[in-house]
């Protein structure tokens, strides 16, 4: 069909059928939960499958479309069929949770299922997509599914979904604008077409597309909807979208284009500057994860923390920093939805996430605990898991541009580190504050996936050259020759850095529960220091938001044009309104219906054409 | 000579058509207009159209009066007093209408307007009407057919329902 | 002879339109339009004659002469309709009755 | 294969007549969908078969001349596709007199159909007569007084066209010696100056047309024709008789005939400006939902018009897809009318309230339409409205192209009336038991929505098909 052989063909089959099954689903009756969960767990078991099959394997097609440089083509090769493969599997893994999560909770459990399934199908097709417009158009339909899942949570969480929306949108707008300025510069659309040169233009338009990149992977300072989400959204929605979908593809796509698009050079100011945001996003955001005192809160700014490692390490430009920076993508999206999917546990036991609460969980709660510690180490990067052998190629990276960002990157980790030992304290062990004698470990399909990733966060340490090798430095083709950076850390001083930061960490934890006496107050110390007190007084008043922010500039510019508002609104109501209808009114007078009427009119009407011809000329 | 007649009767066409508006009985009106048809036929036979004038002659001034007799026959005139009251009005109406054509046969006749002709008559003269009409037309043959037979529809929907009222 | 024959032509059909506009009788509309109907079929045996095509012109006329025959008989049915809704010929009846 | 066109629907009347019988209804009905049918299976057929340019065409001499361009073949299919529908709609709401009815829509579509295909001026004008018979006939069959007024207008107004058209044909036949489009065609294009009397007949040949187009200020009769006659003509009047009566001849006089001539495409421009705007400016003020669509027909010629007058190919193109489009959701605005008067009884857009969610398929249908004639993508208007703006921004015409734009905002603004007044907001007590419309309405306007919708979003393969052939 449309003169493609069958694997080309089948490059259509990751977009449409879950698109299908979340069509079947939509059309289902209100009621019938399980079917509903079975044929979605269905749509993302096939999706897995035609993903494992479609792995490593090459393929590419355009179809012309429309005449505008919008062309159907996909191009499926080594990192489109990596990011579908993860997607896939993250996906299976969290509608098998889901199907236990949902039920019987007051989420839209429908529109829950379908617009998941959609989600699924939007990010294959972005990341198959070869066109830049064509992946533009994928691209937004995510934003229209984030709003929905947003939204699927609960009636009051219309607020944050709007935020999410508002905030994406307008880096998507950015985006698009990019998108057209390099289809102009390069005079094409077609992603392995493009290379383009780090010129004036070239650097204007690599800010607009970087930063719908970096919006979607939800770095500072597009991130501030994630938090407000967290507390709304169902958790699943939480693992799948923010924590890893969404960084898959931002991360993906921020790779693509320093990687293909341009030409992007260690050393120039683009690489500076994603540098800077990515260490800027890393500090303020640990800060912000630190005195969090509800679990999925904290892990929604330790998400955002995290993705400011990605943009850094892609940002140096070095191989081993963009290594590093696809494989913590690919760690954090494990790590961050396992403790996602902990929350949701959490949650679904007890019934709140909040820390004040709860305590003592390790022992009711064995296997989640177990699952906890893994996923808190390797992102807190503790050897040897996976996260650490990401982290320690990032800090490589980050110390060959600048001592500065390695800093800063050291800073994030301890940071890190604390929050989670300070979580872990107050959620697992300690004394609880409500009943919790009745809680029970959660049940199976919840904790395969759970136990699924983090031996997933094992297996990528201990063994990492599967993922390095397989999965990551392919992607970088010729970039990488003479390189390898699997097995152990090369740079061991850089080690024995981060293990003494780890320790630190510890012993200030340590420091933090003998003073206050609990889990919870182990970093009071630092929240409470002089000067760094007001500052996140005014942060927890959302003074740094930047949405916030502009809502507050917008509400007085809105004032301001309400006024002028009135005006034109008067013009086009009143004034507009009475123009038409009198001059209909003149009009229906002249035509007074009758046939000697009609009959003059057409002959003034003739007179009047000939004379104008004969005056014209 | 020959001209001179022609002028006569071209005279009298535009008299009659001035009388068809003039004249206050409808049916004298379409007497009149017979007449005109009447006059325009003899030109035509004048100008070496005998077929077009036979046509004229029987259908214009034949049928077309047929069908406008009927026609007042079968709408009956309002009552004479309204009908001379109406007369008087109708009339100062056209009082207009000579003046304009005084004053347009005034420009024509000073202003003598010219025209362009392209002339035939070498070529084309060999073709009789007969080969024109069913050849080199035969398409308006085709479509009167159609006209007339959609005229009998007319005549069959628009006075066969008329019994039902 | 030219001038005289635009003369006539131009008459016609200004008497034609005259009568349509001013009159108020529905039949005289219909001679209105023979008038004018008139003045088109002078025009184009004038013009068959002076081109010499008048064998054209001649089919032409019958054409015309023979769908203005149909027309005026469906104009004929339309107003003995209107006149069996109105019991008058006169057209400012429509209008008034329609109000 | 032209003579098809026309012999066809004779064969129709032939065989009907022949076989008269009381009982005749169904074969009636049944005589009518299958000419209809023949003729938009003939008229793709002419369409596949067509290639490279435009004015490549099949032509026949035995008889005389019939030629078949692209164009001719979308207007046919059109002809074919609104009569079928005109039919459906009959059917289902006057059986009784469908005998008649099929026999006067055969009559019209050999009118329409010779109109298309015809060569010569003259022809052309008989033609034109045969379906402005029949036209005047299906719109007195109805026999109420306003459709009485209505057809005598039209009948009138038809009159002073056939005076201004036949002293065309009579100058140009005294000036050539021909009738011929292309051989007019030829001399015109080799004179080096234009003569008064050559632009005098031009301009009463094109006003002539203009009259059987209803374009403003010879205009008056459409809304009193349109609005009082019954559903099924005034489908079929909007649908295709002006337009491939009067508009189209117009445009293929433009493509063929005077594309030198540049004034007379100057000066209709600015009719069709005029006719744009007038005829949206007195929609807004019609309180009456037929007459609404009336005035809306008469804006929407103004563009097809004004695509014609620009000459360009892109023009024209803009110009004949917008005369399917216009057919299509006109047709389908006057089905949807048909179907809330039907069921409520009354005309008045002031009586009526709250149908949506009685007349669910009706309401649904006419937003797709009202939507397509304001020109919102991704339905067919929209691209038609744009292509026919930006022929008229590329061949100078700037202010006229802005003010297109703007009248689609008017278009947009009655239409909105129309809707809340008839679709949105409560049914009143009165309306409470109202049903959908019957089963000939719904197949219409269901069959007239897809094609919108189809043609809307499959717009740039059907560009792209058109490509091909040459168009453009």
């Amino acid at each position: 069909m449309f003169g493609l052989n069958s694997l080309q063909f089948s490059l259509f089959y990751p977009v449409l059928i879950p698109a299908i099954t979340a069509l079947v689903v939509l059309l289902l009756p209100k009621k019938d939960f399980w079917l509903k969960s079975f044929i979605s767990l269905a749509g993302v078991t096939i999706n897995l499958i035609l993903a494992i099959s479609l792995f490593n394997k090459e393929a590419a097609f355009t179809i012309p479309w429309t005449g505008f440089g919008l062309n159907f083509s996909f191009r499926l090769y080594q990192f489109s069929s990596f990011i579908i493969l993860a997607s896939a599997g993250f996906s299976f893994l969290i509608a098998l949770y889901s199907t236990i999560f949902m039920k019987g909770t007051k989420y839209y459990v429908k529109q829950f299922f379908a617009f998941f399934l959609i989600t699924v199908s939007m990010v294959n097709g972005a990341a198959l997509s070869n066109n830049l417009l064509l992946m533009l158009f994928f691209w937004e339909g995510l934003l229209l599914t984030t709003f929905v899942l947003i939204f699927a949570g609960s009636k009051n969480s219309f607020a944050a979904a709007t935020k999410a929306l508002i905030i994406q949108a307008v880096a998507d707008l950015l985006m698009t604008l990019g998108i057209l300025m390099i289809g102009w510069q390069a005079g094409t659309f077609e992603m392995d077409q493009i290379n383009l040169p780090m010129n004036y233009w070239g650097s204007f338009s690599f800010i607009l597309v970087m930063i719908g990149a970096i919006a979607k992977a939800g770095s500072m300072p597009f991130h501030s909807w994630i938090p407000d989400a967290a507390v709304s959204a169902p958790l699943p929605f939480m693992a799948f979208l923010p924590a890893a979908l969404e960084k898959l593809l931002g991360i993906y796509f921020l790779s693509r284009i320093t990687l293909n698009l341009y030409q992007f050079e260690p050393g120039s100011s683009m690489s500076t500057l994603m540098m800077s945001i990515g260490a800027i996003t890393i500090l303020l955001a640990a800060m912000m994860a630190l005195i969090q005192k509800d679990f999925k809160k904290l892990l929604s700014y330790c998400a955002i923390s995290q993705v400011g490692y990605m943009v850094l390490g892609i940002g140096t430009a070095l191989p081993i920093g963009i290594v590093g920076g696809i494989f913590h993508m690919i760690n954090h999206a494990m790590y961050k939805s396992t403790l996602f999917l902990i929350g949701g546990s959490v949650e679904k036991q007890v019934g709140t996430t909040n820390l004040e609460v709860l305590g003592g969980l390790g022992r009711k709660m064995p296997v989640t605990f177990t699952c906890f510690i893994i996923a808190a180490a390797a992102v807190s990067g503790v050897p040897p898991l996976n996260g650490f052998f990401s982290k320690e190629l990032i800090f490589d990276g980050a110390l060959e541009s600048g001592t500065i960002f390695y800093l800063a990157t050291l800073l994030g980790a301890f940071l890190t580190a604390a929050s989670f030992l300070k979580l872990g304290h107050a959620a697992f062990l300690g004394k609880p504050t409500t009943d919790i004698s009745n809680v029970k470990e959660a049940s199976w399909p919840m904790l395969i996936p759970m136990i699924v990733i983090a031996g997933f966060c094992v297996l990528f340490g201990v063994y990492n050259p599967l993922p390095l090798q397989n999965l990551i430095q392919p992607v970088l083709g010729a970039k990488m020759e003479g390189h390898d950076f699997s097995g152990l850390p090369h740079a061991w001083n850089l080690v024995i850095i981060s293990v003494i930061v780890l320790l630190l960490a510890l012993a200030n934890h340590i420091y933090g529960v003998k003073k206050t006496k609990r889990g919870l107050g182990a970093v009071d110390h630092i929240h409470y220091a002089p000067g760094l007190h007001q500052m996140y007084n005014w942060a927890e008043k959302r003074y740094f938001d930047p949405y916030d922010i502009s809502r507050f500039f917008v509400r007085i510019l809105s004032k301001a044009l309400y006024a002028i508002d009135r005006a034109i609104d008067w013009f086009y109501d009143t004034f507009c309104v009475w123009v038409a209808t009198s001059l209909s009114k003149i009009l229906k007078k002249a035509y007074s219906g009758n046939f000697s009427a009609s009959v003059s009119w057409s002959l003034i009407g003739i007179v009047i054409i000939i004379v104008t011809t004969m005056i014209l000329m | 000579m020959n001209n001179t007649v022609l002028y006569i009767l071209l005279g009298l066409l535009v008299f009659s058509s001035l009388f068809t508006a003039l004249i206050k009985n409808t049916l004298k009106a379409v007497i009149a207009l017979a007449i005109a048809s009447a006059l325009l036929s003899i030109i035509m036979f004048l100008m070496g159209a005998p077929l077009a004038a036979v046509f004229e002659l029987s259908v214009c001034a034949g049928l077309v009066t047929a069908i406008f007799a009927s026609t007042i026959s079968l709408t009956d005139q309002p009552n004479p007093e309204q009908q001379a009251e109406k007369n008087k009005k109708r009339l100062s109406r056209y009082i207009y209408l000579p003046i304009i054509i005084i004053v347009v046969t005034g420009i024509i006749l000073i202003t003598k307007p010219g025209l362009d002709f392209t002339s035939f008559t070498s070529t084309v003269a060999e073709n009789t009407v007969q080969n024109t009409i069913w050849h080199t037309r035969g398409l308006d043959i085709a479509g009167q057919i159609i006209v007339i037979l959609a005229g009998v529809f007319g005549i069959v929907i628009l006075f066969k329902e008329r019994s039902k009222n | 002879m030219l001038t005289i024959i635009f003369l006539t032509v131009v008459l016609l059909y200004i008497i034609g339109f005259y009568y349509l506009i001013t009159t108020r009788n529905l039949i005289r509309i219909l001679i209105a339009l023979e008038v004018l109907t008139k003045g088109v079929t002078l025009t184009l045996i004038y013009v068959g004659k002076v081109t010499g095509q008048m064998a054209t012109a001649q089919s032409m006329v019958i054409t015309l002469i023979i769908i203005e025959v149909v027309i005026l008989a469906v104009a004929a049915g339309i107003i003995i309709n209107i006149f069996n809704h109105t019991d008058s010929l006169d057209v400012r009846k429509i209008f008034r009755k329609n109000e | 294969m032209p003579t098809l066109f026309v012999l066809i629907p004779f064969i129709g009347i032939v065989l009907l007549n022949l076989f008269y019988t009381q009982g005749v209804k169904k074969l009636a009905f049944g005589t009518g969908i299958l000419v209809t049918l023949l003729q938009m299976f003939m008229a793709c057929t002419v369409i596949f078969q067509i290639a490279g340019n435009v004015f490549s065409s099949i032509e026949m001499d035995y008889f005389i001349s019939f030629s078949i361009d692209m164009y001719a073949a979308i207007v046919l299919f059109t002809i074919g596709l609104i009569s079928f529908i005109s039919l459906i709609i009959r059917r289902h709401s006057d059986n009784d007199e469908i005998f008649n009815f099929s026999q006067l829509i055969f009559i019209i579509m050999i009118g329409m159909n010779g109109t298309v295909m015809v060569n010569d001026i003259f022809s052309l004008y008989v033609f034109l007569e045969i379906t402005s018979v029949a036209s005047f006939i299906l719109i007195a069959k109805k026999k109420v007084l306003m459709a009485l007024n209505g057809s005598f207008k039209y009948l009138l107004m038809s009159s002073i066209a056939t005076v201004m058209i036949l002293t065309s044909v009579a100058i140009f036949f005294m000036t050539f010696g021909t009738l011929n489009y292309n051989e007019l065609g030829a001399q015109l294009s080799g004179l080096t100056t234009v003569s008064t009397q050559i632009i005098l007949a031009v301009i009463f040949l094109v006003t002539g047309l203009s009259i059987k187009a209803g374009l403003v200020p010879f205009h008056m009769w459409v809304p009193d024709a349109y609005s009082n006659s019954s559903d099924s003509v005034s489908v079929l009047l909007a649908g295709i008789v002006t337009k491939g009566g009067g508009v189209y001849a117009i445009i293929r006089l433009l493509m063929v005939v005077f594309p030198q001539i540049a004034i007379i495409q100057d000066i209709f421009a600015l009719l069709g400006i005029i006719s744009i705007v007038v005829g949206a400016l007195m929609a807004i003020g019609q309180n009456e939902f037929k007459k609404m669509l009336a005035y809306s027909s008469i804006s929407q010629i103004g563009y097809i018009i004004v695509g014609a007058c620009c000459g360009t190919p892109l023009g024209f193109l803009g110009a004949f897809l917008h005369f399917f489009n216009h057919a299509t959701f006109k047709s389908l605005l006057f089905v949807n009318s048909a179907a809330v008067e039907a069921q409520t009884g009354h005309k008045e857009l002031d009586k009526l309230q709250g149908l949506g969610g009685k007349m669910k398929i009706t309401a649904g249908t006419s937003a797709i339409a009202f939507l397509s004639t304001a020109g919102i993508p991704p339905l067919s208007g929209f691209w038609s409205k744009v292509i026919i703006i930006v022929a008229l921004w590329q061949c100078g015409y700037v202010p006229y192209s802005v003010i297109a734009l703007l009248a689609s905002i008017l278009t947009l603004s009655y239409f909105l009336i129309l809707q809340r007044k008839v679709f949105f907001g409560k049914p009143t007590e009165e309306f409470e038991n109202t049903k959908e419309a019957n089963k000939g309405f719904i197949t219409a306007s269901m069959i007239l929505a897809i094609i919108i919708v189809l043609v809307g979003i499959a717009f740039p393969f059907v560009l792209n098909f058109l490509k091909i052939k040459g168009l453009f």
